[in-house]
This record gives structure tokens, sequence and C-alpha cells, in this order.
């Protein structure tokens, strides 16, 4: 046994540049309390930082690789690993995807549900994302009231779902469960309790004065930068592009419903942390709303509800599930190429699939918010200091799992 | 009616803010101080009596299964295998599902799918394996019903919706449905 | 018999020796921040929807939790990296957590003459001269680490010293102003009655030292040197064990030091409380007193960590000089007008 | 959606572009040496940025094919539409010109694409795998002749 250790000339992944004299080169990341598993390597001048460099992939898997191996229908359960948190919104778009491939629409009462999950993910995940904004500040508060009202949405998915995050809710031509019992009373409760806490969030972090100062006029994105750079969701909204999917193409049944969407045109972090609460507020409605004009009918499209024995009415009427056909296992999808978009918690979503009329996916396509988001911490980054690098990745709300896919 | 664009402004801090932000942080804080609102469950001591409608672990019901592998088709993580066991002597041998706890990621679809109702969900989501063998559950152990280590100890609360407190912990023989 | 318990009594209550080693110094000390922690976890835990230290010991709320995280220290093995200036990695932390107390024996806890430690003559500017000296070894500890991170936190703590301690030694000296003496016991006794406390007959200095102490000891929102989701534990990041326990502390105890210095030139000390010449009335009575307010000075300082994020270091450094040293000034002003008036005379 | 189809046909018209619609985007196909100029005459149209880089591996034909999905921001007309950039390009030379310059949004996306099947982007600034390790990245796990082994469903 060798006392000495030797260091490999080149250690995996550090593949590095060379950097100026008088720079300071500091790895924020990947076991950093506040990144999660991401590294940024920055290079800072005193305390301003000159270059920033993020490194991601560090829970890189593959999606899209494994989706080429596998069936239709079990590409939503992988897709969810994004982010388990905003399951619903983040494999939407491929469910709408593989619905236009086969030229089936969901009815009316499936899409009225998935907006109803959408929106109570929406809220749980901009609630995660305002606690780990929180803690990136030191306000440990406000990085625990709302991961425990988060809580309470998740609580409502679980009720809806019967999971508390990977719903798998949504699938080709429909959704596995119906309204429960009580719901609408509970739901009700949820967003009245919700409303009353956004204004202690108001008080106890925006309009603080500390907190304040830590984010106006922090990490500017202008408009035109934002298009240039292509980032998305509440982000891109609060430089001043009025783009969200919700109104832009409005897909399930958004064109129903009646909401805003805020749009900020500072392009601060403390636009972006606005953006996010009224935001929430606007979920909230919409929850309400769908809840009220639900229409009745079945949660699945007749095509595969009408091959159903006579056991899986029986079921659906006892416990609300909506029992799946064996077809469901090899689904065969006809050849050809859709896109779909969605508008996630985080921001846009796309996917491509590509079917040759098999059982399994030729090629999927996703790429998600966050990752589209990554590109901030290289061109906003530099020219800030040290102490803003947190306020910036709390601000744009980046998720690991999700960028890394 | 589509949702619609509304183009709005960051409140601006005025100085005015710098006396009133920082007393409007500190009382909600104090008011929460005063009168806090927890709702920590006490993991081991008590533990969340599930809703029937939770997809919890799996429990198979072999009179019913009728071999046809649509649930281990459907399983998108390989938990759930087939395997064949001669049940009468002199038959074929008829293909059984098994589960792998390893790999299962409680997506329900084996429940959903299997069209006489032989699998289903039981309202236990935390159950104690001491090797990862153990986890990978026979015939026969796929057959049984789990039980949670909580159960044995613990005593079984529930979460309500409060529209002031929003979850509320009551004891599970209150609060009826929710 | 009784002269073995009379030479006792007098050696251990000797107050040189009492004042440093048991109160209000290394064992008192200990018990407050003890009880801080606690209280600070509690707090925080309270308005977060949560319960905080709980398993050892429910009965006493988890109490006992942080006699727990203390062994732990105690007993965790400390890890010296080989890249470390080896004597000041080791040595800076101790001298700090030495240096930080010694301020506790600079300063009266009573106003019966046969209890002082020292000569009380210009104790506040003692006492200010003493508290000056630990920051020190905190940045030269960070520099010995060799690490970025530590560098990036003892630079911060060095900016902030400089800031910092320009306020509380105008803050301090604006209360001996007033009084006209900067004897700390002529302070403590021209407090009286109850309003003429200083904190309301200057409050602007008050908020002002207040402010500082919070910056000295890095509480939040100014918990700039340690901003664990920026740089780690800031100076302390290469520290493990007993070594981390013993930076810990001696923050701890600045805070405890300043708040003590704080009670007494700003809540009266041992007012309302007139000591008597006995050992009882006239120096535990009154000390017990002063360690109560300075516990509750603490206990504030320790709330607001639940209600504030931090600052970044250019905006406190920003406040400090542009808004908190005029503060001063005009606190220091006031006071010299209470003089001019005979306020305290 | 036929307008645009048409409009982008004038304003492409001299690339040979074939045009067509799809399903939730409008298929622009043009040569890999034109792929540069198309880029540059739909950001002067105003799609301003891209959602997707990507390809897709033929491998019976020998191929790649490398897709851009661009869309618009700032028009809020345009944003209504998705446009498919896509250029074959042969499978044992995948060499494409690098469109981060034009969209700067593309610099990571192209990024991605580079490891996964080994596509070289021209002139791309910093062209490093991005989520991968150079060893994996090597290997460039989306070709099709990387193959996964799946199992079975009898144990």
């Amino acid at each position: 046994m060798s006392t000495t250790t030797t260091i490999p000339k080149k250690l995996p992944g550090m593949d590095l540049k060379k950097i100026g004299k008088d720079l300071y080169e500091v790895f924020i990341g990947p076991q950093h309390p506040g990144s999660g598993h991401m590294r940024i390597i920055i290079r800072v001048d005193g305390d301003v930082i000159v270059e920033a460099d993020p490194d991601l992939g560090y829970v890189h898997r593959t999606m899209e690789k494994l989706a080429e191996g596998r069936e239709f229908i079990k590409i939503v359960p992988l897709m969810e690993r994004m982010a388990i948190l905003d399951a619903c919104n983040i494999t939407l778009p491929y469910v709408e995807a593989v619905e236009k491939l086969m030229d089936i629409e969901p009815p009316p009462r499936a899409k009225y549900l998935r907006v109803l999950l959408c929106e109570i993910n929406r809220v749980a995940s901009h609630l995660y994302g305002m606690g780990i904004f929180g803690v990136f500040l030191g306000h440990s508060t406000m990085y625990m009231w709302p991961f425990g009202d988060r809580e309470v949405f998740v609580e409502l998915a679980e009720k809806l779902t019967g999971a508390r995050l990977t719903h798998t809710y949504a699938i080709p031509g429909g959704v596995r469960r119906d309204l429960p019992q009580g719901f609408k009373e509970d739901a009700e409760k949820a967003v009245r309790y919700m409303f009353k806490r956004l204004e202690e969030y108001r008080k106890i972090f925006l309009d603080n004065p500390v907190i304040q100062k830590r984010l106006i006029d922090v990490g500017i994105i202008s408009k035109n930068l934002a298009a240039k750079l292509g980032i998305v969701g509440p982000n891109v909204r609060a430089s001043g592009i009025k783009y969200d999917v919700r109104i832009i193409e409005p897909y399930e049944a958004y064109d129903e419903l009646d909401f805003e969407v805020p749009v900020y045109e500072e392009g601060d972090a403390f636009a972006r942390a606005w953006i996010r609460i009224i935001e929430i507020q606007q979920s909230l409605n919409i929850i309400r709303q769908v809840l009220e004009k639900m229409p009745e009918g079945d949660p699945m499209h007749e095509k595969f509800w009408a091959k159903a024995p006579p056991l899986y009415k029986k079921v659906f009427q006892e416990t609300k599930r909506v029992k799946l056909i064996p077809l469901f296992a090899n689904l065969k999808v006809p050849a050809g190429r859709a896109f779909a978009r969605a508008e996630a918690g985080r921001g846009e979503v796309v996917y491509m699939v590509e079917s040759q009329n098999a059982m399994k996916p030729y090629r999927v396509r996703v790429v998600s918010p966050s990752f589209r988001n990554a590109i901030v911490f290289k061109y906003i980054v530099p020219g800030h200091r040290i102490a803003d690098l947190p306020a910036i990745y709390g601000s744009i709300d980046y998720f690991p799992p999700e960028a890394d896919r | 009616m589509p949702g619609k664009v509304v183009e709005k402004q960051t409140p601006k801090p005025r100085f005015i803010n710098a006396i009133t932000g920082n007393l409007g942080a500190i009382l909600v804080g104090l008011k929460y101080f005063a009168n806090p609102n927890r709702f920590t469950l006490k993991y081991p001591y008590e533990y969340i009596e599930l809703r029937n409608t939770y997809r919890g672990f799996i429990v198979l019901d072999m009179k019913k299964c009728i071999g046809c592998m649509s649930c281990a088709r459907i399983c998108p993580a390989s938990a759930m295998k087939m395997v064949k066991v001669t049940v009468q002597e002199g038959k074929k041998p008829k293909p059984y599902p098994v589960i792998n706890y390893n790999r299962c990621i409680f997506c329900g679809m084996c429940v959903d799918v299997c069209p006489t109702e032989a699998l289903a969900h039981l309202p236990v989501h935390d159950v104690v394996y001491l090797s990862m063998d153990e986890m990978d559950l026979d015939l026969e152990r796929f057959q049984q019903k789990v039980e949670s280590p909580s159960v044995k100890e613990g005593v079984p609360v529930k979460y309500v919706f409060d529209p002031e407190k929003g979850l509320v912990k009551v004891p599970a023989s209150e609060g009826g449905e929710s | 018999m009784t002269d073995w318990i009379r030479l006792l009594i007098d050696i251990i209550f000797w107050p040189p020796l009492f004042q440093l080693v048991i109160a209000p110094g290394l064992v008192a000390a200990l018990l407050v921040v003890i009880f801080i922690i606690w209280f600070e976890r509690k707090t925080a835990a309270r308005v977060q929807m949560r319960i905080g230290p709980y398993h050892i010991s429910p009965r006493l709320g988890g109490f006992l939790q942080l006699f727990a995280d203390l062994t732990r220290y105690a007993f965790q093995e400390i890890i010296i990296p080989t890249a470390v200036d080896k004597p000041i990695f080791i040595g800076a932390p101790l001298t700090a957590l030495v240096l930080s107390l010694l301020p506790v024996v600079s300063m009266p806890y009573t106003s019966t003459p046969y209890y002082y430690p020292l000569p009380m003559d210009y104790s506040l500017l003692l006492t200010v001269a003493l508290s000056t000296i630990s920051p020190i070894f905190i940045v030269a500890a960070g520099w010995a680490s060799n690490n970025k991170f530590a560098v990036i936190g003892s630079l911060r703590e060095s900016f902030v010293i400089t800031a910092y301690e320009l306020l509380i030694v105008i803050t301090a000296l604006s209360g001996g102003v007033a009084a006209l003496s900067y004897n700390l016991v002529d302070i403590v006794n021209a407090q009286t009655p109850f309003y003429k406390w200083m904190i309301f007959t200057n409050p602007i200095a008050a908020l002002t030292m207040f402010a500082a102490i919070l910056m000295a000891t890095s509480g939040f929102p100014f918990e700039i040197p340690e901003a664990e989701n920026e740089i780690v534990a800031g100076a302390f990041t290469e520290y493990s064990g007993l070594m981390y326990g013993i930076n810990m502390g001696s923050a701890y105890i600045k805070r405890f030091v300043y708040s003590l210095l704080f009670t007494l030139v700003f809540l009266g000390g041992w007012l309302p409380y007139k000591p008597g010449i006995h050992l009882i009335d006239g120096y535990i009575i009154p000390l017990v007193v002063v360690l109560v307010k300075a516990t509750i000075v603490m206990a504030i300082i320790s709330f607001l960590r639940a209600v504030y994020g931090r600052f970044r270091i250019d905006q406190a450094l920003d406040g400090a000089w542009r808004i908190f040293i005029p503060l001063a000034l005009i606190g220091f002003g006031l006071a010299l007008l209470e003089a001019y008036m005979g306020v305290y005379a | 959606m036929s307008e645009l189809v048409e409009a982008l046909k004038n304003k492409l018209g001299d690339l040979n572009p074939e045009v067509s619609e799809g399903k939730g985007f409008i298929s622009v196909s043009v040569d890999s040496s034109k792929l540069r100029e198309a880029a540059k005459r739909l950001l002067e149209m105003g799609f301003d940025h891209v959602k997707t880089v990507t390809a897709v591996d033929y491998m019976k034909e020998k191929q790649f094919e490398v897709i851009y999905h661009a869309s618009s921001y700032l028009n809020t007309d345009l944003a209504k539409y998705i446009v498919e950039l896509k250029t074959r390009i042969p499978r044992d030379n995948p060499e494409v010109d690098s469109l981060s310059d034009i969209w700067v949004s593309a610099e990571f996306l192209e990024r991605e694409t580079f490891e996964f099947f080994g596509i070289n982007f021209r002139g791309h600034p910093d062209l490093r795998p991005i989520l991968l390790l150079q060893e994996v990245a090597d290997k460039h796990p989306l070709r099709k002749d990387f193959i996964v082994k799946e199992e079975g469903i009898f144990k």
C-alpha cells in the first residue's frame, strides 16, 4: 500500500480554461449549500464576478435515450422525473404531442381536470421556488413558509390523483381519475388560505427593506436581451415580453378560462419575485374557476372507454378511478412528427415526438425551462458581486434535475 | 374567453418603507411568535392515516389473476415481472406477477390496467426492508398485505384543510373524510 | 472552620477571578449562550410553523439538545488540513475566544466599590478598547485556512470591523459624554429614575449601537461574513469539531459582551435595583439583573433572524458609513446637548 | 398558418426550401450550406429565438437531420408559430455551421446536440460537452447505434 496518492493530471469534468492572472476562481457547487446539484465556476476580480461558466449535468439521466426504448405510455412517468413537483405541467405537452399524432382529443372534462392539476402544480412549484429564493437570501422564514404552504397543495394533488408528487395523471386520451368527493370544498379552503398567506409573504419578504435592497436592480435582463437569450417563463415575462403559452397557443381548457398573465417591465430580480406572487394568485383564481365550470362527462376518450368491460365502469362509479384497457401497454402511434408546448411552472416546456408507426417512439426531444434559463448564468451574472449570484440564481428559479433531464 | 396579459410595475420603494417595511416584517414575525401554527408530524410517534385512494404498496389477489401479463407490460420501471407457476398438477404453468420494490415508482398503472382488479393499492407508504434482496418480493409475499412499522408504534393522525391555518393536524378518529 | 469557608468565599468571589471565570464570564456566558442558541432555534421554529429542537428532552422543549450538540462537537474529530498555517490556524480561534471574554472584567456589575474588579475610572474606554481586539484573530484564522471561501469570509469580516468599531466607539462614548464621566458606574448611577435610561433620552445612539452590535456579531440582517449559501461558513470553512464550536462560541460570547455593555450604557445596568454592601445584595443580585437584561437584548437579536435576510456586503458598508455613522454623530451631538443642559448632572 | 407558409416561401425563395405544415409547427427544410442564410432571414422576419436545437439519427439513410425550432418573443403574432428549420447532413461526416451567433439562445442547445450526436458545429464559440463528461460524450449516446438493452417481462 503506497502512502502517496497520485493526483491524475486531468480530473474528469475539470477541463478548465486558463484564467487571467489577477482573477480568483471560485467553484460554487456542486455540493454547495445553496446551489443544489449544479456548479457555477466563477472568476472574480475582488468581489466582482467577471466570468461565469455554468456546469450542468450532475443529475443527468439521458431521458431522451431511455424514451426511445419504451412504449409511449411509459414515457409519461419517465418524463415526470424531471420536475416531480411540477409533474402534470412537465408531461402535458408530451401527452398532447402523442394525442396530435394519434389524432384524438380528450373529452372536455379531462381537459378541465388537467388544467386543475396543472394549476395546483404551478402553485406548488412557485412556492418551492420562493422557498429556495428565501434561503438564498438568508431569509429562513421565507424558506420554511412556502415549503409549509406547499404541503397544502401537495395534499390537494394527492387527494385528486393518489400520489403526492409524481401523479402520472394526464395520459394520452384523458386523465386517470375523476374528481373525488369533497374536493371542491377542500380546494376552496386551500385557495382562501393561500390568498391570506400571500399577503403575509409580501409583508415579511417583498416589502422587507433588506430584501428589496438585495433584489432591486440586480440581474437586470432587458427585453431585447431576454428575447435574444431565449429564456422562458416568469423570467421572460418579468422582462416585459408578453409570452405565455396559455395565451399564445391556448391548450386544454385555457381558452375558456378567464385569467391574467402579469408582465413586468423592470426585468430585475425583484420583478421576478413579484411575478411569481401574482402568478400564484392567478393560479388560485383558475382553480376556483375550473371547479365551477367543470363540465360533466367522462374523463377518458371514448375510443378507449368504449372498449372497457362492465367491471371498469363499476370501478369508476365506486372509486372515480379510470381503469386502463390493456391496449395502453402497447399503444401503436401513427407515423409522423408532432411538436407541442406548454407553460410549466418555471416556463415553457417543449416536446418533439417522432413516431415511425411503432409501439416505441423514434425520437423524443424535450427541452425543459430550466435548461433554457441556464444561459442566464453565463450572460447576466458577470458584472455582479458574489453575493448577487444567489439572488440571481434564486430569482430565475433554476431547478437542476429539470435542466439536466 | 382566454386569459389576457396585464402589464404591471413593481412597487417602487419609498423612503417611508424603511420604517413601515421593517415594522410590518417584525409584526408578522411577532404574530407567529405569539400564535404559532405548527403542523409538523412527529413521525415515528404519529403517522398519517392515508386515504383509501392513496397509491401505496400493491397487493395481489391470486384468485382473480388471469395471467394476462398486462401489468408487467405496462410497468414503466420494469418493477413488475411475470413468473411461471404450476398451479395444478398436469396443467401448463401459468404466469403470475411479482414485484420488485427497489424499482417500483408507485405510478399505479398496473393496478389500473388489471382487467380483473386482482391488484390493489394498500394505504401504506412506509415499509422497512432490511436488505435490497428482501424488497424483491416473490409470489407468496406479494399476496400478503405489507404493514407499516409506524402503525405498530404511532398514533394515527389526519390533516384536514382549513381556511385559516392551511392544514390542521387532528387525530384520525376525528375529522371525518378529508 | 468558618474561617475556611470565609476564605473560600473570598477567593471565589474575588471580583477579577469571579467575573472572568464564573459570572458573567466563562460559566455564565456559556449558559447564556446555550440558552440563547436554544431560544434562537425555538423562536425561528415558532415563526416558521415548525417545532424546532424536540427529540432530546421533549418536556423541556428540547433544551438539552444544545448539550447534546456540544458533546458531539467535543468528541468529533478535529481535522487540520495539510495546507493550513498550523500555529495560526489553531491559535487564532483560542486567542479570539479568550480575548472576546476579556472585556467582562473591565465592567462593573454593582455600585459597591468593594466588588470592582479593576479601578473603574475609565472603564468605558477600557471596555471598548478590549472589545476591539478579538476580530483580528478571526481574520487571521480565515487567512491561515488557505481556503478561498475562508479568505473571502475574512475579507468581509475585516471590511465589517472597520465600519462597526467606529460606530460602537462613538455610540458608547456618547453615553459617557452625556453622563459627564467615562466611569461605567457613574453612567449607570446617573440613569435614575427609570425614564432617564439612556435608551429613552438618547434613542438614536441606542438604535445605532444595537445595529452596530448586529454587525459586529454577524446577526441578521448583517450576517455577511458567514453567509452560508454564498461562502459556506466564511472564515470558519475549514474548521471542524471543537474548533468550529469554539469559533461559533466566541462569536456568541462577543455578542454577549456587547449586550452587557449595551445594558450598562443604555438600559440602566442593575437599576432599578439599589445594590447593598453585602455579597448577596451588593454583588449577586445586581449581577443577575444585568445578566437578565443582557439576555433580553440577545433574545431580541435572535428574534431578528426569523424576520430578515442578509444584506450584501457593499450595502451593509454603505449603510454603516452613510446612514449609521451620521446617526451615531447625531446621537453624540444629542449627548453633548444633554451634557450641556445638565440632564445627568 | 398558410399565410406564413407563403411568406416563408417568398422570403427564403432563392434558397430552395421545402416548406410544409406539420403537427404544431411549420417545417422549412434547406440544404446544409444554406442553413446560415436561412437562419439570418428568419431572424429578419422576427423569429428571434430558438426553442430547441436537436438532431434525429436516420441510420438507414446514413443521415442526420439537424433541427432548429425557432419562434418569436417580441412579435406576438409570430409567437403563435413555430418554424422548424432543418437540414440533412451525412452521418459519417457530421458538420454543420453553427447558428449560435445568429441566435444566442442556440448556444447551449448546440453544445447539447454536439455531445449527444457528435455533430460538429463550425464556428461555435465554446463547443464543449455541457451535460455529459467527455468520456461519455465521446460515445454520442443519442445515435441509434448506441443501444440500450431493455429487459423482458419474465423474470
